[in-house]
C-alpha cells in the first residue's frame, strides 16, 4: 500500500522485480521489504521449524523474519528483505530456513582496503553525524561509516527537525559538508561488523549490490575496510524490543518504529487498521504518524497504567482509543493478522479487528561492537536494558547506543563524543551541538512477557521458532545458564543472531528462574555484527593471488620449453621436461641418463643463499652446524647439517668460504627464510657478542647445476679462462670465472654423485647463462624429479622428504657430519637422551624390491613377516623415496627402518594393495659407493 | 510443496538433564573442568570403576569451554601408532555412544577427506593411510577424481594455486553435535550419582605431604581423595598452584559458522596446506575452522586476519561458497604440547592426574580419553593406551610427533 | 590483529611479526653438564601464565630485530616492549 | 647472446597500458644498484661510508636520506641500511670505505627489483594491500618502511608523486600481477 506521496523514494522511476514468481514494482530508494509491503505482500518467509508464515517485522538489519533468497542476478542465500535495496530485475523468493548457494562460481570482484583515522564514527544517525562533524571540525582525520545508502539513521524514518530543517535534509547537508573535507571519509552502505584488539575494526561496504545486473564488473561488489582508529565513537543506535505474547509471530505484527520508518522513509503504509501495543512513549509517535498518514489506529494498548501525559493527550486528540494498563493477550489470524485480543491482564479479553499490530517493548542500545571491543555491559534497571559500561579500548558510545533516547540528547551526546575523540585537536567550537526540539519522553520499566497459561505461541526468537514454552522446558530440564538455554532451544543462533530476541530470551529465562536479567546476563556478542559473505572476506586472495608464486630468473624459459612444474613452498620449480609423447617416467629416465652418461642442467636458483660475514662467522657456523665450519679453507666448500636443539635435523646445505670473514651458506628451497630467521634469532638473542652479519642473497644469484661426465667439457667451452681439470679445480672448491662472458662463481659440488659444477651469476644474467648452456646443444635440461632420483641413488637425503622432524643425522647414516671435537653445537646435548640414543631408532637404508620392476609406493610401510598378523601390525618403518633408476636398471627405494643400519641384507615385506612385497635391505648408497664418478 | 523444514527431523533434548549441585565438603574424586573430557571421565569413573562420589567442578557453565567451541570433527586417522591407538579406541566408543548414553548425539559417519596439495603431501598421506590400515583404522588414498566423487563441490581443477592432488579418506570419520555429547555424558553421569558444580572456579590445588588433598574454589574448599585435571587451555594455570610445570602453551583457535544452507557438502574436508576444515552440520550450516593464533593467549577470541585467510582458502577449495555468509565467529583456548600430542597420566603429586595438551584434537577423543583417564585415576596407573602420552617422554625424547604428519593436528 | 610497538619501527600489524615464545630463557652455559631432566626443561618447558607474560617477538617483515614484550595473555594488552639485553621493565 | 633481463620485464607492456590514464603510473625501474650495508652507526667505519655516499647513514628508524647523484640511503634496522643508487654504481666503493673493519657491504642489486607506483591513486592502490598509514602527513618523502604489501615483503620509499616498491625478484611477477589487478578500478 503505497502512499500518494512522501518518502525518500524516487517515484519518477519504476523498478520491476519478481518475488515467489510474481511480478512487482517499486522505486529507487525502496528495500525489497518496503516494495513488497507496498505490493500488499504480507508473508515473506516460512518459519524454520514450525512452518508458520512470517512477515516483515522490522525495517533494518535486525530483521528476524523476512529473510529471502536472491535468485537473480546471482543466487545469494538468506538476506533480510529489509536490507536488500531494490533494483531492476531482482528475482527473490521466500525462504523456509535454508538458503541456496549457486552452483556456478561467483563472477563478482571483491577487495579489501586498509584505512587509518583519528576518529572512526560508526553510524550516521543524529549522534554519529554530530560526532563526525565535531571531530572533523577539530581537525581530526575522520571516517564515518553507516550501513544505510544515505546518512540520517533514525532521522530518515521520522518527521523530526534538526537545526530548523527536516532531519533527513540536515543529515544530507552534514554528510555533504563532511565529504568536502580533505581528511574525512564518509562510507555509505558500510557495516562495521567486527571490533578487535588495538582499535582495529573491520567493515564491509556493499558497493554494487544495489545496481543488480547493471553492476560494473570491474568494480568490487563488496569491500572489506580494515580500519585502525585512534579513537572510536559508536553511534550505532538502538533496536526496538519485541514483547512475547500469543501469536506474536503473525505477519502484520511489526515493531512500532519500523512502521514509522515505512511511512516516512518509503512512503508505504504497512497496514490499514492498526493496534499499537507498547510499554513506553516512543510508540505513540508511531501511532500518531500512522494515523496522520491514513492508517486507522484502532487503539493504543499501553501496559502502563499511567502513560506519559502529553503523549496520551495527543493520542486522544487524534481520536485514538488509549487502553492504559492493558496488554495484548493474543494476535490472531489465518496466515496474517486479522484481530488482536486485548485485556487488562493475562488471557482473553476484547477482540479488536486489525491487520497491523505495532509493538514496542522499549529500546536496546546496539552494544554489539562495544561488547566486542572488550567493554563491559551494565544492566540499566531504569531503561530495562544493557548499556555500555567500562571501556577497555579508546571507544565511547554516543546517542542511543549509549542509552540516550531523545533526539536533542543524541545530538548533544554525539557532538560531545566527537569532540572528546578528536582529543587535543578539539577547538572550543567543536562541541557545539546541532539543535532539535525538546523531547517528550518518560522512562518506562522493562516489559517483556504477557502472562498466560499457555506459552506455546509466545515467540521469543521468531527465526528459530523458539517460544516461551520452549524456554520453560529448558529450565525445567535443569538448565540454569542462559548459554545452556540458548543451546537447548537454539534461541539467538539464527541469521539475526538474536538482535531482537537476545535480551528477551534472558528476560524470559530470568523470569522462569526467579532471578533478574542483571543477575543472569546474556549470551556473548560475537563478530560479525551482520552476516558477511565469504567472498568479501576472501577478497582478492584467490587463484594466482592466493599465495605468491615465486619464480626464478629462468622461469620463462622453462615455460617456453614445456616444463611441468612442482610447487615447492611458494616456488614453482620445473618438475620434468617431457618431450612430445613422453610420460613422466620416460622423461625422467631420459633426463637421468643424460646426467649420468652425458651432461644435463638444472635450475637450482631456488636454494636459499645467505652471506655470513664477520670475524666471528666461523665460530657462529660452528655453533649452528653439527660439523666444523671454521676450519674450512678460503676457496673451499663443505656440506653441513643443522639440527634443532632437540637433535632433529633442521636443514642441510653447502657452506663456501669466500674470504676469512665471509661465508656463503646455502639452504634447502623451502627453508631459506626459516634458516635466516634462525640465524638472526641465535645471533640477536643468544650470542650478541659474536661479530657476524647475515644477509639474504637468495635472489641475487641464479644458480645452474651442470651435471654429468661431459659437464667439464661444456664448462670449458663456455669458460675458456677457467682451468677445469680435476687437479686445477678439485672437488669441493670454487672459482671465479667468466662463463659465457658473464662474471660467475663456479662451485665444484655434486648432489648427484657425478662430475658436476654449480654456476652462479646474478639473477639478471641467469637467463643469458642458461641460454648459452642450452645453445651448446649438448645439455639436457632436467627437473626436480630427476634431481631426486640422482641424489637418492647416492643415498643423499632430502630434508622434509626423508626426514620428518624425528630424524637425527645419525639416523640418516651421517654420523660423519657430526663433530666429536666440538664441545657443543645446537642439538648435540639431545643425542644422548634415552630415546635419541637407542640403537633401534629408525635409520635410513636402501631397499631393493625383489622384483626389480616393482616400484614401491612412497609412504609404504615395512613389516618383518611374510603374512600380516591382525592389527595393530607392528611396523618397522616406511618408504620415504622410491624411483626407477636408469643407472641401476631397476627400481629402488630409501626407507627409514627400525635398526635399519643393522638390517642390511635382511628381507622385509612391504604391504602394497593387499599383497606383501618382499624387499631386501641395503646400504642407502646404491650408486657408485666408492665415489669414483665425481671427478668425471 | 513446502520444503521440509531443516532441523525439524532433529531430535529434541530430553526433558531432564542434570541438576546443579552445591559443593559438598569432600568427594572421592574431584574433576577440575566440566568440559567433554571431564564429563566423560566422570561417567566412566562411575560406570566402569564404580566410583560415584565424584564432583565435576566447572568455572563457568558445563561444557562451555572448548566443548562448546569446536568444529565437532571426529576421526582416528592419525599417523603414529600411539595416536591411532587412543583415537581409534575413541572412535569405536563413538560408534556405540548414542546407545550407551541413551541420548541422540547426531553422530554422523560421513567420512573425512584430508587433502594433499603437494607431492610431499601425497607421500605423507599415503604413509598415513598405510599406517592406519596396519593399525586397523579404516583409510583410503583417493586421487583427485575420486575426491570429486566423494565431495563434488571440491575444486579439483589444476588451475588453483595449490591444486588438490588427492586425499586420504576415512569413511568411519564424521561429526557429532557437541552439546548433545556433553549433555549425554552429564545426564548419564548424573544418573550414576556424579555431581556438577558450575560457576565454581578452582583457584588452587591443596597438596600435603606430596599428596593432593583437595581444591580451593571460588565457592570454598573441597576435599578430595584424588583430583583429575581436565581443564584444557587453563591446565597450566591450575597445575601451577601445585608447583607443577607442564610443557604447554595456550593459544586461541577460531571457528565460524554460516547461515543454514541447503545440503551441498556431504562429508568433512580438511586441508592443512591451505588451512581450512569444513563440514555442513545437520541443520545446514557450514562449520569451519582454521589455524591457531601464533601467540599465547587466554582470550577466547583470535585475530581477524586468520579468518580472512581461512575464507580465501575455503573459496580456493569450494568456489560455490562465495556468497555464503559468516554468521558467527568464536574462539577457544587450546593447550598445545611440544609434539602436538596430549599429556595423560600421573604427576609428581600423588593422587593428582593430568589430561591436557590435546590442542585441536580434544573433541574427537572425548570418549577415548574419558575411558582411559578414568582408568588411570581409578587404578593410579596409566591405561595402556594412555601410557605413551606420559609427561616423561619429554625427558627421554620419545615424542609422539604428530607435527610430522600434519602441521595442525585437528 | 594486534598492533605491536616494535621498539625500532613503532606500531606495526601483528602479521609483520614472528612470535618467539617466552623471553629470558637462556641457552644453557654448558648443555653437556645438564641432566636429561634439566635439558628437557630447557627444550620444552615454558611458562604459560594467564596474565602478564614476558615474551619474544621478531619484527620479521620489518627491521628483523628480536625484542621482548610484556603482554597480558588474558587481555592481549601490551604493557611494554624492550630490546634484547635490556632488563624486564617493572610494571604495576 | 641474450640480454640480461630484469625480474618484471615481462610486465612492462601491461604497466604501460595501466599508466595511460590519469590515475596511475606503474613501471619497473630495472637494474638499479642496491647495496646492503651493516655497520655500527657509531663506528668510524660508518662515517667513512657516509663520506663516500655523500650522506649520513640515517639513524632514525624508518627514515631515508637522499644524497647527491640520486643515491637514497634507507634505514632497514639499527645497524642496517639499503643504498639505492643508479645503475652502474660500484658497491666496491662502499666496501673499500668499510675496509677490514667489522661490518658488511653486500651487493644485492639483483635480489630485489624496484617498482614505481605513482600518480593520484598510488596511495589508494597500495592501501589495498599495505597496512601502514600511507597518509603524506605520516609517510611522506624522507620516510621508508620494510613491511608487507599483499603477501610479499617489500621496502617502501615514498616520493613526491608516489612510491617506490622494492620487492624480492622471485616475487616480482606476483607483485606485478597483484598491482595490476588492484589497479582495475583506477584504470578503467
Amino acid at each position: 500500500m503505497r502512499r500518494e506521496n512522501g518518502g525518500r523514494i524516487d517515484r519518477s522511476r519504476t523498478l520491476r522485480f519478481r518475488f515467489d514468481g510474481q511480478e512487482y514494482t517499486g522505486h529507487p530508494g525502496d528495500t525489497l521489504a518496503s516494495a513488497l509491503l507496498a505490493g500488499g505482500v504480507r508473508q515473506i518467509a516460512t518459519s524454520v521449524k514450525l512452518g508458520r508464515p512470517r512477515g516483515v517485522f522490522s525495517a533494518g538489519s535486525e530483521e528476524p523474519n523476512a529473510v529471502v533468497q536472491i535468485e537473480e542476478p546471482f543466487p545469494e542465500p538468506m538476506l533480510p528483505a529489509t536490507t536488500v535495496e531494490l533494483y531492476d530485475g531482482l528475482v527473490a523468493r521466500s525462504l523456509a530456513g535454508q538458503g541456496r548457494l549457486a552452483t556456478e562460481p561467483d563472477p563478482a570482484r571483491y577487495d579489501a582496503v586498509h584505512a587509518h583515522c583519528d576518529v572512526l564514527v560508526v553510524g550516521a544517525g543524529p549522534a554519529g553525524l554530530a560526532a563526525a562533524r565535531a571531530a572533523a571540525g577539530a581537525g581530526a582525520r575522520v571516517i564515518l561509516a553507516d550501513e544505510q545508502p544515505e546518512p540520517g539513521g533514525a532521522l530518515l524514518g521520522s518527521p523530526d527537525e534538526v537545526d530548523g530543517v527536516p532531519g533527513a535534509e540536515w543529515a544530507a547537508a552534514t554528510a555533504a559538508h563532511l565529504e568536502g573535507l580533505p581528511d574525512v571519509r564518509v562510507l555509505r552502505r558500510t557495516t562495521v561488523f567486527g571490533y578487535y584488539d588495538d582499535n582495529y575494526l573491520v567493515a564491509v561496504e556493499r558497493r554494487t549490490n544495489h545496481l543488480g545486473a547493471a553492476a560494473p564488473a570491474h568494480v568490487a561488489r563488496e569491500r572489506v575496510w580494515r580500519i585502525r582508529a585512534r579513537q572510536v565513537v559508536l553511534a550505532t543506535g538502538a533496536h526496538e524490543r519485541p514483547i512475547a505474547f500469543a501469536g506474536n509471530d503473525l505477519p502484520g505484527v511489526m515493531l512500532a518504529g519500523a512502521a514509522r520508518t515505512y511511512v516516512h522513509r518509503y512512503g508505504v503504509l504497512p497496514g490499514r487498521r492498526a493496534v499499537v501495543f507498547t510499554a513506553n512513549d516512543s510508540a505513540y509517535a508511531a501511532a500518531l504518524d500512522l494515523a496522520e498518514a491514513g492508517v486507522e489506529v484502532a487503539a493504543i494498548v499501553d501496559v502502563r497504567t499511567a502513560p506519559g501525559e502529553r503523549w496520551a493527550a495527543r493520542a486522544r486528540e487524534r481520536g485514538i482509543e488509549l487502553l492504559a494498563g492493558h496488554v495484548v493477550t493474543a494476535a490472531r489470524g489465518d496466515g496474517q493478522l486479522s484481530s488482536v485480543l486485548v485485556g487488562a491482564t493475562g488471557d482473553g479479553g476484547r477482540s479488536i479487528d486489525a491487520d497491523l499490530l505495532l509493538v514496542s517493548g522499549g529500546w536496546n542500545p546496539v552494544v554489539h561492537l562495544f561488547s566486542q571491543s572488550g567493554g563491559t555491559l551494565r544492566y540499566d534497571e531504569a531503561l530495562g536494558t544493557l548499556v555500555p559500561g567500562a571501556s577497555r579500548q579508546a571507544v565511547q558510545p554516543a546517542g542511543a547506543a549509549g542509552g540516550v533516547f531523545t533526539l536533542p540528547g543524541c545530538l548533544a551526546d554525539g557532538a560531545a563524543a566527537g569532540a572528546r575523540a578528536a582529543g587535543p585537536h578539539a577547538g572550543p567550537h567543536a562541541a557545539e551541538a546541532p539543535r532539535a526540539a525538546e523531547p517528550e519522553a518518560t522512562n518506562a520499566p522493562a516489559y517483556w512477557l504477557v502472562p498466560a497459561n499457555d506459552y506455546s505461541a509466545h515467540f521469543v526468537d521468531l527465526q528459530r521458532d523458539v517460544t516461551v514454552a520452549d524456554i520453560h522446558r529448558a529450565t525445567g530440564a535443569g538448565l540454569r545458564s542462559v548459554e545452556h538455554v540458548k543451546r537447548y532451544t537454539t534461541a539467538g543462533t539464527a541469521h539475526d543472531q538474536g538482535k531482537t530476541s537476545g535480551l528477551l530470551t534472558s528476560a524470559v529465562v530470568a523470569h522462569a528462574l526467579g532471578t533478574s536479567v542483571a543477575e543472569l546476563g546474556t549470551t556473548t556478542f560475537r563478530a560479525p555484527y551482520l552476516p558477511v559473505s565469504f567472498a568479501a572476506l576472501a577478497g582478492r586472495d584467490r587463484g594466482a593471488l592466493h599465495d605468491p608464486v615465486r619464480v626464478t630468473a629462468l622461469h620463462e624459459w622453462h615455460v617456453a620449453h614445456g616444463a611441468l612444474f612442482e610447487n615447492v613452498g611458494q616456488w614453482k620449480r620445473p618438475w620434468y621436461y617431457p618431450r612430445p609423447g613422453e610420460d613422466m617416467e620416460t622423461a625422467v629416465l631420459r633426463e637421468c641418463r643424460a646426467a649420468r652418461e652425458s651432461v644435463a642442467a638444472m635450475d637450482a636458483s631456488t636454494l636459499g643463499k645467505i652471506d655470513v660475514i664477520g670475524p666471528d662467522a666461523g665460530e657462529f657456523l660452528d655453533r649452528l652446524y653439527t660439523n666444523l665450519m671454521s676450519s674450512l679453507k678460503v676457496g673451499s666448500v663443505r656440506y653441513g647439517v643443522m639440527c634443532r636443539p632437540d637433535g632433529m635435523v633442521l636443514d642441510d646445505g653447502t657452506v663456501i668460504r669466500l674470504a676469512d670473514d665471509h661465508f656463503l651458506v646455502t639452504t634447502t628451497t623451502g627453508n631459506a627464510a626459516m634458516v635466516l630467521d634462525w640465524m638472526e634469532e641465535w645471533l640477536q638473542t643468544e650470542w650478541p657478542s659474536l661479530r657476524v652479519h647475515c644477509t639474504s642473497v637468495t635472489e641475487q644469484w641464479a644458480t645452474v647445476a651442470l651435471v654429468g661426465p661431459r659437464s667439464r667439457e661444456v664448462l670449458a667451452g663456455l669458460a675458456p679462462g677457467l682451468a677445469v681439470s680435476a687437479a686445477d679445480f678439485p672437488f669441493m672448491t670454487w672459482r671465479e670465472a667468466d662463463v659465457a662472458g658473464i662474471p660467475a662463481r663456479v662451485c665444484r659440488i655434486s648432489f648427484s654423485g657425478e662430475l658436476a659444477f654449480e654456476i652462479n651469476v646474478t639473477s639478471w644474467d641467469g637467463l643469458r647463462l642458461w641460454t648459452a648452456i642450452m645453445d651448446t646443444g649438448l645439455v639436457t635440461p632436467y627437473g626436480t624429479e630427476t634431481m631426486h632420483v640422482l641424489r637418492a641413488e647416492k643415498g643423499y637425503p632430502i630434508v622434509g622428504q626423508d626426514t620428518d622432524g624425528t630424524v637425527t643425522p645419525h639416523d640418516l647414516g651421517m654420523s660423519w657430519v657430526v663433530s666429536k671435537k666440538k664441545p657443543d653445537f645446537i642439538g648435540k646435548r639431545s643425542f644422548t637422551r634415552a630415546d635419541t640414543s637407542r640403537a633401534d631408532r629408525k635409520q635410513l637404508v636402501g631397499l631393493l624390491p625383489e622384483d626389480p620392476g616393482f616400484l614401491l609406493p612412497e609412504g609404504t610401510h615395512l613389516v618383518s613377516t611374510a603374512t600380516l598378523p591382525e592389527p595393530p601390525v607392528p611396523m618397522l618403518g616406511h618408504v620415504t623415496s622410491s624411483y626407477r633408476s636408469a643407472a641401476l636398471g631397476r627400481t629402488f627405494a630409501l626407507a627409514l627402518v627400525k635398526g635399519g643400519q643393522g638390517r642390511v641384507g635382511e628381507r622385509l615385506y612391504a604391504p602394497v594393495a593387499g599383497t606383501l612385497v618382499p624387499v631386501t635391505v641395503t646400504s642407502h648408497v646404491l650408486y657408485d659407493p666408492e665415489g669414483a664418478r665425481r671427478d668425471g | 510443496m513446502t520444503p521440509r523444514p531443516p532441523g525439524a527431523h532433529l531430535p529434541e533434548h530430553p526433558d531432564r538433564l542434570w541438576s546443579a549441585a552445591e559443593p559438598k565438603a569432600a568427594y572421592d574424586v574431584v574433576i577440575v573442568g566440566g568440559g567433554g573430557h571431564g564429563l566423560a571421565t566422570a561417567y566412566y569413573l562411575a560406570k566402569n570403576h564404580g566410583i560415584t562420589n565424584v564432583a565435576v567442578v566447572e568455572r563457568g557453565w558445563l561444557a562451555g569451554g572448548n566443548m562448546a567451541r569446536n568444529t565437532t570433527i571426529i576421526r582416528s586417522n592419525y599417523l603414529w601408532d600411539e595416536s591411532a591407538g587412543i583415537y581409534e579406541h575413541a572412535l569405536k566408543l563413538w560408534e556405540g555412544l548414542e546407545e550407551e548414553l541413551g541420548y541422540p548425539l547426531l553422530f554422523s559417519q560421513r567420512g573425512v577427506l584430508n587433502l594433499a596439495h603437494s607431492l610431499q603431501d601425497v607421500r605423507d598421506s599415503v604413509r598415513r593411510v598405510e599406517a592406519n590400515r596396519l593399525n586397523g583404522v579404516d583409510a583410503e588414498w583417493l586421487d583427485a577424481a575420486q575426491v570429486k566423487e566423494v565431495c563434488p563441490i571440491v575444486n579439483v581443477s589444476p588451475d588453483v594455486r595449490y591444486p588438490v592432488l588427492g586425499a586420504t579418506f576415512q569413511p568411519r570419520a564424521g561429526i557429532a553435535k557437541h552439546d548433545h555429547v556433553a549433555w549425554g555424558y552429564a545426564r548419564a553421569a548424573a544418573a550414576l550419582g556424579v555431581e556438577f558444580i558450575e560457576n565454581c572456579e578452582v583457584t588452587g590445588l591443596r597438596v600435603s605431604g606430596g599428596r593432593v588433598t583437595g581444591v580451593d574454589t571460588t565457592r570454598g574448599a573441597i576435599a578430595a581423595g584424588r583430583v583429575a585435571l581436565c581443564a584444557a587451555g587453563h591446565t597450566s594455570v591450575v597445575a601451577a598452584t601445585a608447583g607443577i610445570d607442564l610443557p604447554l602453551q595456550s593459544h586461541p583457535l577460531q571457528a565460524l559458522v554460516s547461515e543454514l544452507l541447503e545440503p551441498v557438502h556431504p562429508t568433512v574436508v580438511m586441508s592443512n596446506a591451505v588451512h581450512v576444515y569444513v563440514s555442513q552440520a545437520h541443520k545446514g550450516e557450514l562449520v569451519m575452522g582454521a589455524g591457531i593464533d601464533a601467540a599465547n593467549s587466554y582470550r577466547q577470541r583470535g585475530a581477524f586476519h586468520i579468518i580472512e585467510r581461512q575464507m580465501a582458502a575455503a573459496l580456493e577449495l569450494f568456489p560455490v561458497f562465495a556468497r555464503a555468509h559468516v554468521l558467527r565467529t568464536w574462539g577457544g583456548v587450546v593447550d598445545v604440547s611440544p609434539d602436538a600430542s596430549p599429556i595423560i597420566g600421573l604427576t609428581p603429586v600423588d593422587g593428582l592426574y593430568i589430561n591436557c595438551g590435546w590442542g585441536t584434537g580434544g573433541f574427537k577423543a572425548t570418549p577415548g580419553v574419558g575411558w582411559c583417564f578414568a582408568h588411570t585415576v581409578a587404578h593410579d596407573d596409566p591405561h595402556p593406551l594412555a601410557a605413551p602420552f606420559s609427561l616423561d617422554r619429554f625427558v627421554t625424547g620419545a615424542l609422539v610427533d604428530e607435527h610430522g604428519a600434519a602441521a595442525v593436528a585437528h | 590483529m594486534l598492533l605491536i610497538p616494535c621498539p625500532w619501527c613503532g606500531p606495526r600489524e601483528e602479521a609483520e611479526f614472528h612470535y618467539g615464545g617466552q623471553a629470558h630463557v637462556a641457552y644453557p652455559e654448558n648443555p653437556a653438564a645438564l641432566s636429561d631432566e634439566e635439558w628437557a626443561r630447557y627444550l620444552f618447558f615454558r611458562d604459560n601464565p594467564k596474565g602478564v607474560f614476558a615474551e619474544r617477538w621478531s619484527h620479521s617483515a620489518g627491521c628483523r630485530r628480536w625484542f621482548n614484550a610484556l603482554r597480558d595473555t588474558a587481555t592481549n594488552e601490551i604493557h611494554a616492549v624492550y630490546r634484547v639485553g635490556e632488563p624486564r621493565p617493572v610494571t604495576s | 647472446m641474450a640480454e640480461r633481463r630484469s625480474p618484471a620485464a615481462a610486465h612492462a607492456d601491461r604497466f604501460e597500458a595501466a599508466s595511460r590514464g590519469e590515475g596511475l603510473r606503474l613501471a619497473e625501474l630495472p637494474f638499479l644498484t642496491h647495496v646492503n650495508v651493516r655497520v655500527d652507526p657509531a663506528s668510524p667505519a660508518a662515517g667513512d661510508i657516509a663520506d663516500v655516499l655523500g650522506a649520513p647513514l640515517p639513524e632514525e628508524p624508518c627514515t631515508a636520506v637522499t644524497a647527491a647523484s640520486d643515491i637514497t640511503v634507507a634505514w632497514l634496522g639499527p645497524d642496517e641500511w639499503l643504498v639505492v643508487a643508479p645503475e652502474g654504481y660500484q658497491p666496491e666503493l662502499l666496501r673499500k670505505a668499510l675496509g677490514e673493519r667489522h661490518g658488511s657491504v653486500v651487493d644485492v642489486s639483483a635480489q630485489r627489483t624496484t617498482l614505481l607506483v605513482a600518480g593520484p591513486h598510488a596511495r589508494d592502490l597500495l592501501a589495498h594491500g599495505c597496512a601502514l598509514d600511507l597518509h603524506p602527513s605520516v609517510f611522506g618523502p624522507g620516510r621508508c618502511a620494510q613491511t608487507t604489501l599483499a603477501r610479499a615483503q617489500v621496502v617502501l620509499l615514498p616520493r613526491q608523486d608516489g612510491f617506490l616498491v622494492l620487492v624480492r625478484s622471485s616475487f616480482a611477477a606476483y607483485m606485478a600481477e597483484w598491482l595490476l589487478d588492484a589497479a582495475t578500478e583506477y584504470v578503467t
